[in-house]
């Protein structure tokens, strides 16, 4: 019965409920969304590449000639390869929505530009 | 034909399957129909049998024993159907890719629909992917039927 | 002095010759090998100064034998592992099933897991092992990689 | 077919840095390998796993170590923006005499107390969270390790000198990785600073943390158990009786009874680390602010300032009057003692690496490549004329200036060489600061400058290529080449520095691309 | 009443009321059910095998994805055993964040599992309430860590974040709310008829029974037993955190729900307390990636019970052996002895009773599931159907 009370009271409230997609909240700050890479901090050394649990990082070529191919498909935002970069190029986006139809356009390609 | 496209927009029911997984998609997905997110709203219901449901939400990789499983209830469900593959292990088996009783991602067994990658997508994430899906139907489209 | 070693003292004159190494790298933690003869009678023994909760089994290939360690907890405190090698192929471990009831999974997981036969367990039947699944692989040994393991299992799957 | 494991830059530093014995354990490798693959532990470094395992094309080991040729003219971009450069000092924008007002830090150290009032306001003021210092161990109290200061008091047990190797920058890793802090000040020795600095240049991701480099004046750090068996076996010192070390033309070690042993300075050399017998700067030339004694004074620093940031965080501490200050033109035999040493710093550094190579002994890459350029630094000395760079307003002095007048002359305007001009501006010759120290202080109040100048001059047109120049030096063993009129051998036009061509050299980085 | 004859019935592995693919084969006479024989594996990833690929920084997130409900229990777990193996400690304000989000994770674990409870028993409208007051919690798990579920807050050494002084104050207002809401919610428990009816005297497990059967967690402490590794055995900061080890004499459903609810005001102190007296300092201490050869055993009490760990070493930067041993698979016998007698209409209740986590269990064992798919498929419409009736009747 304690509950149809409860019930009755929080039906004169505001709801909780966030309207997304039309209305929605930032994420938190620190929040661990998508990596992305910096390619002019990129010095091509192949660690997080290596260190990523998943491998969601391949990294083609070496040093300034490196590519990076990330696979959100794979991802699991622990933010590990932010943590282990030593020259902070990688850095943690706040964006969330990822969701496509095809798998092949998760995959995000870096290069320096020349 | 139009009307019906609207009928099957306006209330897809969804089924959800945990293929193997390790229980963060499913309370993600589970938080989604809760009254913070509610999807709901968009007349999705979460549904107990396959023969009720329109979409299939799958999460986690793919197990040997459960492919079998995973492929009947897909086989039950009436058409048109729609795999949504929620997590990034259901999208590709992530960290359990190379784990020997994993098979990989829904994709290797089932046609998949949308994918909504993170570990795990939050319940935002997951309601953008319905409502990307949800776009989906409402233009018609479904997916090639493959094995 | 502390709980751990007057434990050890009396696992040393219980058990005598029978214990090979004691080391308590730790409070609250015990390792203990012992001959594998002696697996019913130090349980029993544990059982009855306290040690009534068993944590779990693990097995660990080491090349020729495999380490079966038993986890026990005393009042939750203080864990004891039990450890004994045992051969890989010509084996008798018998069950401990009847002294802690509660082992009876952890038991069969080994079996799965490595392949050692326990004796007078009640229930060692294909119930663990998908039918599917290849006879003798047992996928924890070190001679099974990922690889090897990946490779048989999914071309049998594929053949069916 | 090279395999990973031998890119990898450890092998490297093990050959050229670890094995000959030039690591003086500074940690900045540990602190910048991202893999944690070397750890120093019981005074040596230690390559804890194979670190190809995880990558195969990473330079950081070897590039950020204070001994290796990499990345140098980089890190002289950090200073090189300053106004005034000279040789021995480095580039700077001021010089001066400074001391903590407070008298409690002055009597804790051996100088002016400049750094911890300077610290320790700092951090008052939240312009930094953190420094890193080095304090002595509580058991032996000679030997000292590194400490990451968080509250202004923790400062003061860390007032003193170094003379031994500590591994402040492996703290400074430390500081931000494992404690989090993000305005940390860094104080440490020439070699540290370098480090650090490159570092920087490296642009290591822990760099951003980094607010202020404060460097130390350094003749050189002693290998601990070496030098403590030699002051038990010579002296009958025990370690843990030393209450601590000063130096002032001789090594003293003050005892905890009161007794205080003077050792020579060439005995005590043969126990320095190798490595220090090489180095030749003296005064942390990269820091932002450079810190040293202030002999003959007692209780003043003498203060280098050599960056915006340096000046601003000192600045500060003039007008909080933690810090005061006094020119260092009142006083110039603190200069000269100042100076004195840092050239005798790099006489002993130039004797130790000729030596050495003569003996086909190994010697550090630092001192081969500043001495021997690659092909890059070959094409661009050799494109530039001596027109180009060199000074022209010389500041001459006459044959009649007294040493005093002279060093006068120097404490206000840094140089250390002088071109003799008659009256008719005819050039006679050259005087130096070596020609100075020859002279006892007493007399040079007496003694004219063309007593001392040398008459053989070295000397190039302006058409020159600065290579050539630069061969000069290094064949003459001289910093300064004066320029003069190809048809007019005795016409004056400018002056070229060694540290003119250093300038030159880093301009790729910053100008030519 | 009995029918004379055994019949058996499957139940799952895919069925509305568990989230996750698991398999029971009752026995039952009539309504009565007389026997039963779990068929786990259905989540079997083979974690452990790929444990010994992987180096120790990957572990981390591998042992995170045992489960997702219980991650942090996992990682903190791991890292305590590779700390041991290392002979190093995690530094003290560590320490404390670790036990700050334990507990908020054991908070969010218990109302997520009181709300699962309920819909079980058909009781929808607590579970939404419960769930609305549970994003409160994920809200400040998320603040402090960047995710919702998986936080990586551990790593080998010491933790990844700090909690900053700006969002303490954040945490405080949640944890009041969260304590008001939770003592409201055992109030409602206690009054409410259809949540007694339905647990009380259901699926009881006798203390006896719970020892011999080596049960952990609340499953137990719901028994009467006072057994809790925080307390035995205490790891990160729990010797320095005063705590009360909440236990109930009911041995059924209805105090296991107690136990969790008593649990959760337990933790808002702890986390209070932690809070108040963490110490400041460093965060971690930077660990080698090689660890010296040597086995340990860690132990933690995640959510759900005794979650222990076993680690071999072998001097490389790869472990030799790992052992995953998660606390729903000690509680599997004892939930068999729980349902024996019970009506086929508990089944769901009794088996959220212990709070099964299939994820965490299956890492390692297998089953056969070729038998029974299409009866299994056919249960899941007569265990709704079953639900419904029962509800009916209490109505």
């Amino acid at each position: 019965m304690a509950i149809i009370a409860e019930a009755i009271k929080w039906l004169l409230k505001h709801p909780v409920t966030i309207k997304y997609p039309f209305e929605r909240e930032a994420p938190p700050k620190g929040f661990r969304g998508r990596p992305v890479w910096d390619m002019h901090r990129c010095i091509g050394c192949g660690l997080c590449s290596r260190i990523c649990p998943s491998g969601a990082i391949e990294i083609i070529g070496r040093g300034q000639e490196a590519k990076i191919k990330h696979y959100v498909d794979r991802c699991l935002f622990c933010g590990q390869c932010s943590e282990s970069c030593p020259r902070n190029a990688i850095k943690l986006m706040n964006d969330f929505e990822h969701a496509r139809y095809n798998r092949d356009v998760m995959i995000y390609e870096y290069k320096r530009e020349t | 034909m139009s009307l019906l496209k609207w009928i099957r927009a306006k209330s897809p029911w969804i089924l959800h399957f945990n293929t193997g997984g390790c229980n963060g998609c499913d309370i993600e997905l589970l938080a989604a129909f809760t009254p913070r997110f509610d999807v709901e709203r968009f007349g999705i219901l979460l549904q107990g049998s396959p023969r009720h449901a329109d979409i299939l939400a799958v999460t986690g990789p793919v197990t040997l024993q459960v492919r079998e499983r995973l492929i009947r209830i897909y086989e039950q469900m009436p058409e048109p159907k729609y795999v949504l593959a929620v997590g990034s292990c259901a999208c590709s088996g992530a960290p359990f890719k190379d784990c020997y009783n994993v098979i990989g991602g829904v994709d290797k067994v089932l046609p998949v629909d949308a994918y909504v990658p993170g570990c795990p997508p939050k319940p935002e994430a997951i309601i953008d992917g319905i409502v990307k899906l949800i776009q989906k139907i409402e233009e018609g489209g479904t997916c090639e039927k493959r094995r | 002095m502390r709980r751990e070693d007057r434990i050890v003292t009396k696992l040393r004159e219980k058990l005598k010759e029978k214990i090979i190494t004691i080391n308590v790298p730790r409070e609250r933690r015990i390792f203990i090998h012992i001959k594998p003869d002696a697996l019913r009678e130090s349980i029993k023994f544990l059982r009855d100064i306290g040690f009534r909760h068993i944590s779990t089994i693990t097995g660990v290939d080491t090349g020729d034998s495999i380490e079966l360690i038993y986890h026990l907890a005393l009042d939750g405190s203080i864990e004891l592992s039990l450890k004994l090698k045992v051969q890989k192929d010509d084996h008798k471990v018998p069950t401990i099933t009847d002294i802690i009831p509660g082992v009876v999974l952890y038991e069969r997981e080994v079996h799965e897991m490595f392949g050692v036969n326990f004796e007078g367990h009640p229930d060692l039947s294909p119930l663990i092992l998908p039918e599917g699944w290849p006879r003798n692989i047992y996928p924890l040994r070190k001679k099974y990689t990922l690889e090897h393991l990946r490779n048989s299992i999914f071309k049998e799957e594929d053949e069916k | 077919m090279k395999t990973s494991k031998d890119l990898i830059a450890y092998n490297d530093l093990k050959r050229r840095i670890i094995d000959p014995g030039f690591c003086n354990l500074c940690g900045a490798c540990e602190s910048a390998c991202p893999i944690h693959a070397l750890k120093i532990e019981n005074r040596r470094l230690n390559y804890t796993h194979n670190c190809a395992d995880f990558m195969d094309f990473c330079s950081i080991c070897y590039d950020i170590c204070p001994f290796t040729e990499a990345l140098l003219f980089e890190t002289l971009g950090f200073v090189a923006n300053a106004p005034n450069r000279a040789e021995g000092i480095g580039y700077y924008r001021r010089m001066l005499l400074a001391q903590a007002v407070d008298k409690k830090l002055r009597d804790l150290s051996h100088s002016g107390g400049v750094v911890t009032a300077l610290l320790m306001h700092a951090i008052k003021t939240g312009f930094i969270d953190s420094a890193i210092t080095s304090e002595r161990e509580k058991e032996t109290s000679i030997e000292i390790r590194p400490l990451l200061s968080l509250v202004p008091d923790d400062l003061l047990s860390t007032v003193d000198y170094e003379y031994f190797p500590s591994s402040v920058a492996m703290a400074f890793g430390k500081a931000v990785h494992e404690y989090g802090k993000t305005k940390i000040a860094f104080v440490g020795t020439p070699c540290h600073v370098r480090a650090i600095r490159k570092l920087e240049a490296w642009e290591h991701k822990i760099m951003n943390s980094l607010r202020i480099v404060i460097g130390l004046t350094c003749l050189w750090s002693f290998s601990l158990p070496e030098l403590t068996r030699f002051l038990k076996e010579r002296y009958g010192i025990e370690a843990g009786d030393i209450l601590r070390i000063d130096m002032d033309g001789k090594y003293k070690v003050s005892l905890k009874n009161g007794k205080v042993a003077a050792i020579s300075i060439p005995e005590i050399k043969a126990h320095t680390l190798s490595i220090c017998r090489m180095c030749e700067d003296f005064t942390s030339e990269l820091a932002d602010i450079s810190v040293g004694g202030a002999h003959p004074l007692k209780d003043w620093s003498t203060v280098i300032i050599r960056t915006e940031i340096g000046e601003e965080i000192f600045e500060e501490a003039v007008k909080a009057d933690v810090i005061r200050t006094r020119k260092i033109e009142e006083e110039p035999n603190v200069y000269a003692h100042f100076v004195r040493m840092s050239f005798l710093k790099r006489k002993y550094a130039t004797e130790e690496v000729e030596r050495r190579k003569k003996h086909g002994e190994p010697v550090p890459p630092i001192s081969i490549r500043l001495r021997e350029f690659l092909p890059r630094e070959i094409n661009l000395l050799s494109s530039l004329k001596a027109e180009h760079i060199m000074t022209k307003n010389v500041i001459t002095v006459t044959p009649e200036t007294t040493l005093e007048g002279l060093l006068a002359i120097m404490t206000r305007y840094h140089h250390t060489g002088y071109p003799i001009v008659d009256d008719e501006g005819k050039l006679l010759g050259i005087v130096t600061f070596d020609d100075i120290s020859k002279v006892l202080p007493s007399k040079r109040g007496g003694v004219l400058v063309r007593e001392v100048a040398h008459s053989k001059i070295v000397t190039a047109h302006p058409d020159s290529s600065l290579m050539e120049i630069y061969e000069k030096m290094i064949q003459h063993k001289i910093g300064k080449i004066i320029i003069v009129d190809r048809k007019d051998h005795r016409k004056l036009l400018g002056i070229i520095t060694k540290t003119d061509i250093m300038h030159v050299l880093k301009w790729p980085m910053k100008k030519l691309v | 009443m009995s029918y004379g004859s055994i019949v058996k019935v499957p139940f799952g592995p895919q069925h509305p009321a568990l989230k996750e693919p698991e398999h029971f084969l009752f026995e039952i006479d009539g309504e009565i059910i007389v026997n039963v024989k779990p068929r786990i594996g259905y989540n079997h990833r083979g974690i452990e095998k790929a444990f010994e690929r992987r180096t120790y920084i990957q572990n981390i997130y591998l042992a995170e994805r045992i489960c997702g409900i219980c991650s942090d229990a996992h990682t903190t777990c791991y890292t305590q055993a590779i700390e041991d193996l290392l002979g190093l400690d995690a530094p003290p304000r560590a320490r404390y964040i670790r036990v700050i989000v334990a507990e908020l994770e054991r908070i969010h674990s218990h109302s997520l599992w009181l709300g699962i409870a309920v819909h079980e028993i058909g009781f929808d409208t607590f579970f939404m309430y419960l769930w609305r007051d549970r994003e409160a919690v994920m809200d400040i798990l998320e603040l402090i860590s960047g995710n919702r579920v998986h936080y990586a807050m551990n790593t080998i050494g010491g933790v990844r974040r700090d909690i900053t002084p700006e969002i303490i104050p954040k945490i405080i207002r949640s944890l009041d709310f969260l304590e008001k809401r939770t003592k409201y919610y055992m109030k409602a428990l206690r009054s409410e008829r259809t949540v007694l009816k339905r647990t009380v005297d259901v699926g009881v497990l006798k203390p006896k029974d719970a020892v011999e059967l080596c049960a952990v967690g609340p499953t137990l402490r719901a028994s009467g037993v006072k057994n809790d590794v925080r307390g035995d055995d205490p790891y990160a900061a729990y010797d320095e955190i005063p705590f009360n080890i909440v236990t109930d004499d009911g041995c059924d459903v209805f105090s296991r729900m107690l136990v969790r609810c008593g649990e959760i005001l337990e933790s808002i102190n702890m986390i209070r307390y932690a809070l108040d007296h963490m110490p400041s300092g460093m965060l971690r201490v930077r660990m080698p990636m090689a660890v010296k050869p040597g086995e340990a055993v860690s132990r933690v009490e995640a959510p759900r019970g005794e979650l222990i760990h076993y680690v071999k070493s072998n001097g490389s930067t790869r472990p030799e052996r790992y052992k995953v041993r998660s606390p729903t698979l000690a509680n599997i016998p004892a939930l068999c002895r729980m349902f024996i007698g019970q009506h086929v209409a508990d089944i769901p209740i009794i088996l959220a009773g212990i709070d099964p986590c299939f994820a965490c269990m299956d890492r390692l064992v297998f089953i056969d599931v070729k038998t029974n798919k299409r009866k299994s498929l056919d249960f899941e419409s007569f265990s709704e159907m079953v639900r419904k009736q029962r509800n009916f009747r209490l109505a």
